[in-house]
């Protein structure tokens, strides 16, 4: 009890350590860095909070591809950085800012100091219906049948995501590939991560997704990781970004939700409701939708990395 | 002092640091990072929620556990939109700040 | 035996976890990005070598003991890269905190 | 070792079916116009939103005549591990509103929006279309979502589906506007999450039913309900949060200002009645109610004034919406209040419904009418506006009916909501919002008075239009204000549709 | 009941779908001669169709109503006359005009707002249609386009949208107190006299309805408006629509019942505005403006009769108010109509024109013979020897002299060639309408108040109207003499301290202009949002 | 694709392994298991067409414990200045000379490089790489070219696979 708490202390510290760091340092560079460090600190809390599955949601798109989007952005913007880092507020401001903030993180301790013991739970809901689900793992159980419009919307918020971030594209570059292109030396560091890594990765990502049913994992930690892979790739110049009006490409980011649509309604005549799933069925079609929804989530997240198209297609 | 709550308190900092930040940086992209603090701690209390719920051999209640999964997926979403509208205000400004649009009123369309 | 055993991961692990430790306190110490960068590559990397090293006698099988390997080796190789590629960056850009 | 109160499970009503075949339906939309592409996008919205309206129609009819919510469990899975869609009076109104709101905008903006001869896909069209069907999408997810952590997300979807909609045309005003709405929303989402969170850690459940007879007053429900309602607050840009309202309303393009204006900023000030009235009524103290409507008093004031100060139409407008979002918030002590006196609190509620609906359709109508002003003119200087009411007459009657709408003029929905409003405040004492409301009502009348003037002027010669505006297109504007200017006939129908499925706390304890 | 719920119908319908019909712009074009029978209804149903009977759509929580009452169907019929001549009127009068498209539109609201509010039976349709009204008389008033005209539109509509806030508050305090929230008009006397807020709910009421009819010292937008509208709207304004406050006083004030105080402090104030009119008035010059401050002077003694019969508790005035308003609605429409004749007739017809409005003009100040004679002789029985008597009388001689002012303003006009002749178009409504302002006071005293002939002629009575009118002629006469050197007071008055407000509004919009500004910058906003988190916090932790 | 085959053969065999490692051995997740070494091996051949390089194995098990061995003098180093009450470090630049051209070989070195005590790649050219070093009075340059030595002896040029 004692030495794990010690541990979780020092976790915490460090967690808020880097957390201040993050927010106070001057150059934004060096906080995108410290938030990639932030992510992974947080990705143990998770650990310790026996939250395996969000631990490696964490790790993946907090840690990762946050970080990822940030640094890049930083350093694009690096030219502007001393002229806006010129806006910063006065002191009193700060401390007015400090204050309120404050205020509002003590109002949460109490709260968090109040919450009732014993605290409320579904776990025995979950344990007691997740056999009709066939899975053994309950957050995928939770995710994919009881609360599965949660899921099915927030397939449809990357979609949106995606969609607004297309909006940004200048109109001459409409249907163009996103993001710069690469110029990158194939003999350069990147392209020999890029080389070594995604190969790997694909097989760590179905593995993350096959044991999803079971352990923890799922699509949006496989998605990730395939998304990770395929950035790489790209940025380090070894294959490129397709234009976003290819046919294909529209297709594959939808077919997760439309797999997924397409066994909820299934469920309306053959399970009796809109999302459920016939019985002895729920498992595979469960991997069914996980494995099209990996796929579109993959593609989605980099190009939500990638933002904009900025050039044509020259195709 | 247990272990969820030691976290629980954490995640109440941060949520207070996050929103320190999201105030004072004048930089666009800082106020997103902050943001995302804030999110992080949100969800670190919610992953405490979950712990404190652990019941029937399960290390946490699996309700809260899925909802962060969703909650950090939908930040990153939100967190790829905002950066993409920063560059490309700074693509078209060569700068990329939100205190010009505060002196007077923009044209309209 | 066991204890032997025991007594080698509690070793192992507590000096992984030491140099993770140092690792963090030489990021918020050390004066630029540069420098950041050398304690977070170096003293990360053998803080989990050295948490697989001490955990490597638990594990059941010796698929799984490849297992806690290979993700140790995928770190090294991501963490020393990545930190190649932000050093570029870092210097280019001057010698700024 | 949760102890749930003993409520009947909720089961699926006849007719739940629609609810998720109104929710899926704009999604589908989505997905379709985004695969397809090019022109197909607004191929899909014109085939959709129609669906859609007859589908909410349905909806309403089916409240209507069993007089009860439709409820629809997900999955077979009944809260609180499963998630319910609900559609009480409330939901089934603003379905409507929606989907009526929706297919006018898509009539307007049918000519505004299309794919050039020539062109496989076009951005500017083909992303309206897909916007417009997405904020279709995520305002039907707000209205019928039973689950307060599904709501964050539909939330979240109107945001994404907002700020796009603000930067359609590409300048730097309003990618600065878009940034900073994108933001503020954020902010404000993270701190309603915060909220939930704190909700379920305290309860064990977000649904909403179960909440509302699980809460009682504790930290954790205080601080909940603080955080949720600032955090809608700053989603529906309620004064002084409203920093990013005008120049993201103002700078887009008109059919999406009517849609952002009109629609977008409802669907979180819905989750502040769901929360205020059917979460945790015992929570709300007076006092919060009172600086509640108290932001709301102030942003009627100011909101008016700085409109009157415009110059340019469409600031204007968007100002005046600044204004209209301060009267949707004085329901909420006068409806605390009639229940105080155990009094039902139909007159307050079904009022700041009605006062939603009809600034949503006046306010629709009228960004639509300044848009064919704009392009008829080229410019949208107030000041410059004569001979407008040769050009367009149906517009400016348009834009003087959706303004009476918001004056409050009979029979304008405006007026059978201020009338209810004004009943519930004056019945419970709280005058100090009726002056509020007359003040406010002064100083729209002020400005629409101005415009209309303005553009009642008549010249000679010179003022040849840049662009010839179809005929059509002033009639849906005028459709649409006229149907605002007539809601308040509303009351002449046989039943008071909002109030079906309210819970009516003293209907047990009275004879 | 069929001929009665037709004319009813048609009373308001009529106008109504003549004004839909002008959404069509080829119809809008060929309205303007087809005007004066947009009010015929009304005349037949005044005829036909009055008894106490109440015609009910809509549903039981608001049942939109239809009546007659007496009051309101004395009003109705010499208001629907004056809108049948005014419309003949106008017909001639706009002619070819650029703005008459915009004119027959807003006509024809305030003619189905002015006819309808008579009829109205139930607070949602009469407030509605006050509001049709009220908007259909500013664009009467903008007509001309001038910036006076501006100017008097802009006063107006904020006057009348701010009686109306007034009214509707005290509609919707009514409607709270009545018993099953009766939305009829019928129930509010009643209904305000069990009220718990019967004062609040009075003083809202008559402040509103006030405003609306003119009551000094918020008169000031009647000169203004009147002065600046094209002539026959002008009659309708000064004649028929702010009658519209009279019908509402007639019907929502419980005269049986209401307390001395107020009675008396309405009569007063009706009374002491009834001279002051004539004081500024006789300082005006355009013959417009002349008669808009009788007619805030008239309206002043009629609410005044309101208030005497609140005083005494007495029902009856009702309809003493409701013909004296009858009178002056005819009168008043009249004399517009001749500003208009006169100003293009020649030297040598002037004479035939001057005469007749000569006689009208100084009947109101009660001339024996004349309607104003019956008026004041019905209203003595309320107003009494006490001081209200001796002010009515003053007021009386105040009238006269005013309006032989007028007569001297409006001769000045005529047109400049002597053998100019008004068009007979102008000419035959004209003289219609001063016919029946003789005729029809007479029909009215001797059909409705149970008053005879020999009343009327008894030589007290005769004296008691002819001796005012003679010091108010010989006053008038002193006043053309040494009139001169009297102070040219601006047209409507304390008007200028409004402009004076509104000046100081400038810098307060200022104010809330940077407020605004301040507050819409990201640290700002930021904070504020924390600290509204933070009070909601302490407002339900410390509020409970 | 014929010359490809003996690598895509063992890639995807080693690809397998790796999948087993990580999931154990049955018959259903080996059906997936193929799948996704197949996938794997499809966009390593992709990225890493076959090269002239081949992996000698003796001189790799030589390599190990020298590399862990440093790997802990690195971790220490950085463990002893950043607890040091002062900060003792001496930052700075060096050029290297590389004996290799730019290519795989020279990128697994400035890899393993930057795991050894002090020493952090930072940038290169045709000849030489930049290293950044904690510590600029240590032997650096000496310690540097021992270790392109003994990688180039793991890592040689030979026809194929």
């Amino acid at each position: 009890m004692n030495l794990a708490l010690l541990f979780d202390g020092m976790l915490v510290v460090l967690i808020l350590a880097v957390a201040v760091w993050t927010v106070t340092v001057r150059d934004s560079f060096a906080a995108g860095i410290g938030y990639a460090v932030y992510g992974l600190l947080l990705a143990l809390a998770w650990v310790r909070l026996a939250a395996v599955d969000a631990a490696l949601t964490e790790a993946a798109i907090g840690g990762g591809l946050t970080s990822v989007l940030m640094i890049r952005a930083t350093v694009r913007l690096r030219a502007g950085e001393a002229a806006a880092r010129a806006a910063t507020p006065g002191p009193l401001p700060r401390l007015l800012a400090a204050l309120l903030g404050g205020s509002v993180a003590a109002g949460l301790a109490l709260v968090v100091l109040a919450l009732p013991d014993p605290a409320p739970t579904l776990a025995p809901q979950v344990a007691e219906h997740i056999a009709t689900t066939g899975l053994g793992n309950a957050v995928t159980a939770v995710l994919l049948s009881f609360r599965a419009i949660d899921t099915l919307l927030e397939a449809v918020v990357l979609i949106y995501a995606l969609i607004a971030v297309w909006t940004l594209t200048p109109d001459r570059f409409w249907g163009g590939r996103p993001g710069p292109k690469y110029e990158t030396d194939p003999n350069g560091m990147l392209a020999y991560l890029a080389r070594l890594l995604p190969p790997i990765g694909i097989v760590v990502a179905v593995y993350v997704l096959w044991v999803g049913a079971d352990l923890p994992g799922g699509k949006f930690q496989a998605g990730t990781l395939l998304a990770a892979m395929w950035l790489l790739a790209i940025m380090a110049g070894l294959t490129e970004a397709p234009p976003i009006s290819r046919r294909w490409l529209r297709g594959v980011l939808v077919a997760g939700t439309v797999v997924f649509l397409a066994i909820g309604f299934a469920g309306v005549p053959l399970a009796g409701a809109f999302l459920a799933y016939p019985e002895g069925f729920a498992k595979p079609l469960i991997v069914a939708i996980e494995a099209a929804s990996m796929l579109s989530i993959a593609f989605t997240l980099a190009l939500l990395v990638l933002g904009p198209p900025e050039r044509r297609d020259q195709a | 002092m247990n272990v969820p709550t030691l976290f629980g308190l954490c995640g109440a900092v941060l949520v207070g640091l996050g929103l320190y930040g999201l105030v004072v940086s004048p930089q666009p992209l800082r106020k997103i990072l902050a943001f995302n603090l804030v999110g992080s701690g949100v969800f670190l209390l919610f992953g405490v929620v979950a712990r404190r719920g652990a019941a029937l051999g399960m290390g946490g209640d699996p309700v809260p556990q899925a909802l962060v999964i969703t909650g950090i997926v939908v930040a990153f979403s939100a967190t790829a939109l905002a950066v993409a509208l920063v560059l490309r205000l700074h693509d078209m400004t060569g700068a990329a700040t939100l205190a010009p649009a505060d002196a007077d009123e923009p044209p309209v369309a | 035996m066991s204890q032997l055993l025991d007594l080698w991961t509690v070793l192992a692990v507590g000096a992984g976890v030491f140099f993770f430790f140092a690792g963090t306190v030489g990021l918020l110490r050390f004066p630029d990005t540069l420098t950041r960068l050398h304690a977070l590559t170096k003293a990360d990397n053998l803080g989990l070598g050295l948490v697989v090293l001490g955990l490597l006698p638990r594990v059941g099988s010796p698929l799984a003991g490849l297992k806690l390997i290979c993700v140790w080796l995928l770190v090294l190789l991501a963490s020393a890269t990545a930190s190649q590629l932000i050093a570029r960056v870092a210097r280019r850009a001057g010698p700024p905190a | 070792m949760n102890a749930l109160p003993a409520m009947l499970p909720e089961t699926t009503t006849a007719g739940g079916f629609l609810l998720v075949l109104t929710l899926i339906l704009p999604f589908v939309g989505v997905l379709a116009a985004l695969t397809l592409g090019g022109r197909h996008a607004r191929r899909v919205a014109m085939l959709a939103i129609p669906l859609g309206l007859v589908l909410s129609l349905a909806i309403v009819v089916e409240a209507v005549q069993t007089e009860r919510t439709l409820v629809y469990l997900l999955g077979g899975w009944a809260p609180p591990l499963g998630i319910v869609l609900r559609a009480d009076g409330l939901s089934a109104v603003m379905l409507l509103t929606t989907a009526v709101i929706l297919l006018a905008v898509a009539l307007f903006a049918h000519a505004d929006f299309d794919t050039p001869p020539g062109t496989r896909e076009a951005r500017r069209p083909f992303m309206f279309w897909t916007l417009l069907l997405a904020m279709w999408g995520s305002l039907n997810a707000v209205f019928l979502a039973g689950d307060l952590f599904t709501l964050y997300v539909a939330l979240e979807l109107l945001g994404f589906a907002g700020v796009p909609l603000v930067c359609l045309d590409e300048r730097a005003e309003t990618l600065q506007a878009a940034l900073r709405y994108l933001l503020f929303a954020l902010l404000g989402s993270v701190l309603y999450m915060l909220g939930a969170v704190l909700l379920y850690g305290a309860y064990g459940t977000l649904d909403i039913a179960l909440l509302a007879g699980l809460v009682r007053p504790e930290p954790a429900a205080f601080a909940a309900a603080a955080l949720m309602t600032v955090g809608l607050l700053a989603k529906t840009a309620l004064f002084p949060l409203h920093l990013w309202l005008p120049p993201a309303h103002a700078g887009a393009p008109a059919a999406a200002s009517a849609v952002l204006s009109a629609l977008a900023v409802k669907g979180s000030f819905f989750l502040v009645i769901r929360l205020w009235l059917d979460v945790m009524p015992g929570i709300i103290t007076p006092a919060a109610g009172q600086l509640l409507a108290a932001f709301g008093a102030a942003a009627i004031l100011v909101g008016n004034v700085v409109a009157l100060r415009q110059k340019r139409l469409k600031m204007l407008i968007a100002y005046s919406t600044v204004a209209q979002i301060g009267y949707l918030f004085l329901m909420f002590p006068l409806a605390a209040g009639l229940s105080a006196m155990q009094l039902p609190n139909d007159p307050a509620v079904t009022g700041g419904l009605l006062q939603a609906v009809s600034h949503a359709t006046a306010k629709a109508a009228m960004f639509m009418g300044a848009g064919l002003i704009y392009a008829t003119l080229g410019h949208d200087r107030i000041a410059d506006l004569a001979g407008v009411g040769r050009q367009l007459p149906m517009t400016l009657l348009a834009f003087a009916l959706g303004g009476s709408a918001l004056v409050g003029l009979p029979p304008a929905g405006g007026f059978l909501a201020k009338w209810l409003l004004l009943s519930a405040a004056l019945t419970t004492g709280q005058w100090w919002w009726v002056v509020v409301m007359v003040v406010g009502g002064l100083l729209t009348s002020a400005y629409v008075f101005i415009v209309v003037m303005r553009a009642l002027v008549t010249v000679d010669a010179g003022n040849t239009p840049k662009m010839v505006v179809p005929r059509h297109r002033e009639a849906v504007v005028l459709a649409l204000a006229s149907l605002s200017f007539l809601l308040g006939l509303a009351a002449l129908l046989p039943v008071d549709i909002v109030q079906i499925g309210r819970p009516q706390p003293f209907a047990a304890g009275l004879p | 009941m069929n001929t009665t719920v037709v004319l009813l119908g048609a009373t308001v319908g009529l106008p109504l779908a003549m004004l839909l019909a002008c959404l069509w712009q080829p119809l809008r074009e060929r309205m303007l001669p087809w005007l004066a029978l947009g009010a015929v209804p009304g005349l037949f149903a005044s005829w036909f169709a009055m008894r106490d009977e109440l015609i009910v759509f809509g549903n039981a929580q608001v049942p939109l109503a239809l009546a007659i009452d007496r009051p309101g169907g004395v009003l109705l019929g010499v208001a629907a006359l004056l809108w049948i001549a005014g419309g003949a009127y106008a017909a001639t009068y706009l002619g070819e005009k650029s703005s008459r498209d915009n004119f027959v539109v807003c006509w024809l609201m305030t003619l189905a707002g002015c006819l309808g509010v008579f009829v109205a039976a139930d607070m949602a349709s009469f407030y509605a249609l006050l509001a049709l009204l009220s908007v259909g008389t500013t664009g009467l008033v903008l007509s001309e386009g001038t910036p006076r005209a501006y100017r008097a539109g802009a006063i107006y509509i904020g006057m009348a949208l701010f009686a109306e806030s007034l009214i509707l508050a005290g509609m919707v305090l009514t409607v709270v107190s009545a018993p099953g929230n009766s939305l009829l008009i019928s129930a509010a006397p009643a209904a305000i006299d069990a009220s718990p807020w019967r004062i609040e709910i009075l003083v809202l009421l008559i402040a509103g309805f006030g405003i609306k009819a003119g009551l000094v010292p918020l008169h000031f937008w009647i000169p203004l408006a009147h002065g600046a509208a094209p002539v026959p709207a002008s009659a309708l304004l000064s004649g028929a629509v702010v009658k519209a406050a009279v019908i509402g006083l007639i019907r929502f004030m419980p005269i049986e019942s209401a307390p001395w105080a107020v009675g008396a402090t309405v009569a007063m104030l009706g009374l002491l505005g009834a001279l002051y009119a004539v004081l500024v008035g006789i300082t005006q010059s355009h013959p417009k403006t002349v008669l808009a401050y009788s007619s805030v002077s008239q309206m002043g003694v009629i609410v005044a009769i309101i208030g005497m019969g609140m005083a005494a508790g007495d029902g009856s005035a009702r309809l003493i108010a409701a013909f004296y308003a009858a009178n002056h609605v005819l009168a008043k429409g009249a004399l517009f109509l001749a500003v208009g004749v006169i100003g293009l007739t020649g030297a040598r017809r002037l004479p035939a024109m001057l005469l007749p409005a000569a006689v009208i003009a100084v009947g109101l100040g009660g001339l024996p013979l004349t309607g104003g004679a019956l008026t004041k002789e019905v209203a003595k029985s309320l107003m009494g020897d006490g001081p209200a008597g001796v002010l009515a009388t003053l007021s009386a001689i105040g009238t006269t002299v005013l309006m032989l002012h007028f007569v001297f303003c409006v001769r000045v006009t005529a047109a400049d060639d002597d053998e100019a002749r008004a068009p007979a178009g102008l000419v035959v409504p004209w003289l219609v309408t001063a016919g029946a302002s003789i005729v029809i006071p007479w029909a009215l005293y001797l059909t409705a108040g149970g008053y005879s002939l020999p009343d009327a002629l008894a030589p007290k009575a005769l004296w008691s109207a002819l001796w005012p009118i003679a010091v108010g002629s010989l006053l008038a006469f002193g006043l053309v003499r040494w009139g001169g050197s009297l102070p040219r007071l601006p047209e409507g008055d304390v008007v200028v301290a409004l402009d004076a407000a509104t000046r100081a509004a400038g810098p307060v919009s200022a104010v809330f202009g940077r407020l605004d500004a301040v507050l819409r910058r990201w640290p700002a906003a930021a904070m504020s949002l924390l600290s509204i988190a933070l009070l909601f916090g302490v407002a339900i932790v410390a509020g409970r | 694709m014929s010359p490809a085959l003996p690598t895509a053969l063992v890639r995807g065999a080693l690809f397998l392994v790796f999948w087993s490692a990580l999931i154990g051995l049955s018959v259903s997740s080996l059906i997936v298991g193929i799948v996704a070494a197949a996938g794997a091996t499809r966009a390593s051949l992709y990225l890493l067409p076959p090269g002239p390089q081949r992996v000698r194995l003796l001189p790799l098990v030589a390599l190990l414990p020298r590399f862990l061995w440093q790997s802990l003098l690195a971790g220490w180093e950085v463990a002893r200045h950043a607890f040091a009450p002062r900060l003792t470090l001496r930052p700075g630049f060096v050029a290297y000379q590389s004996a290799h051209p730019p290519g795989r070989l020279r990128n697994t070195f400035a890899t393993i490089a930057s795991l050894l005590p002090g020493t952090l790649p930072c940038g290169e050219n045709e000849r030489e790489i930049l290293f950044h070093c904690l510590d600029v009075d240590q032997p650096i340059l000496e310690q540097l070219a021992d270790e392109e030595r003994a990688l180039a002896r793991v890592l040689a040029d030979s026809g194929d696979v």
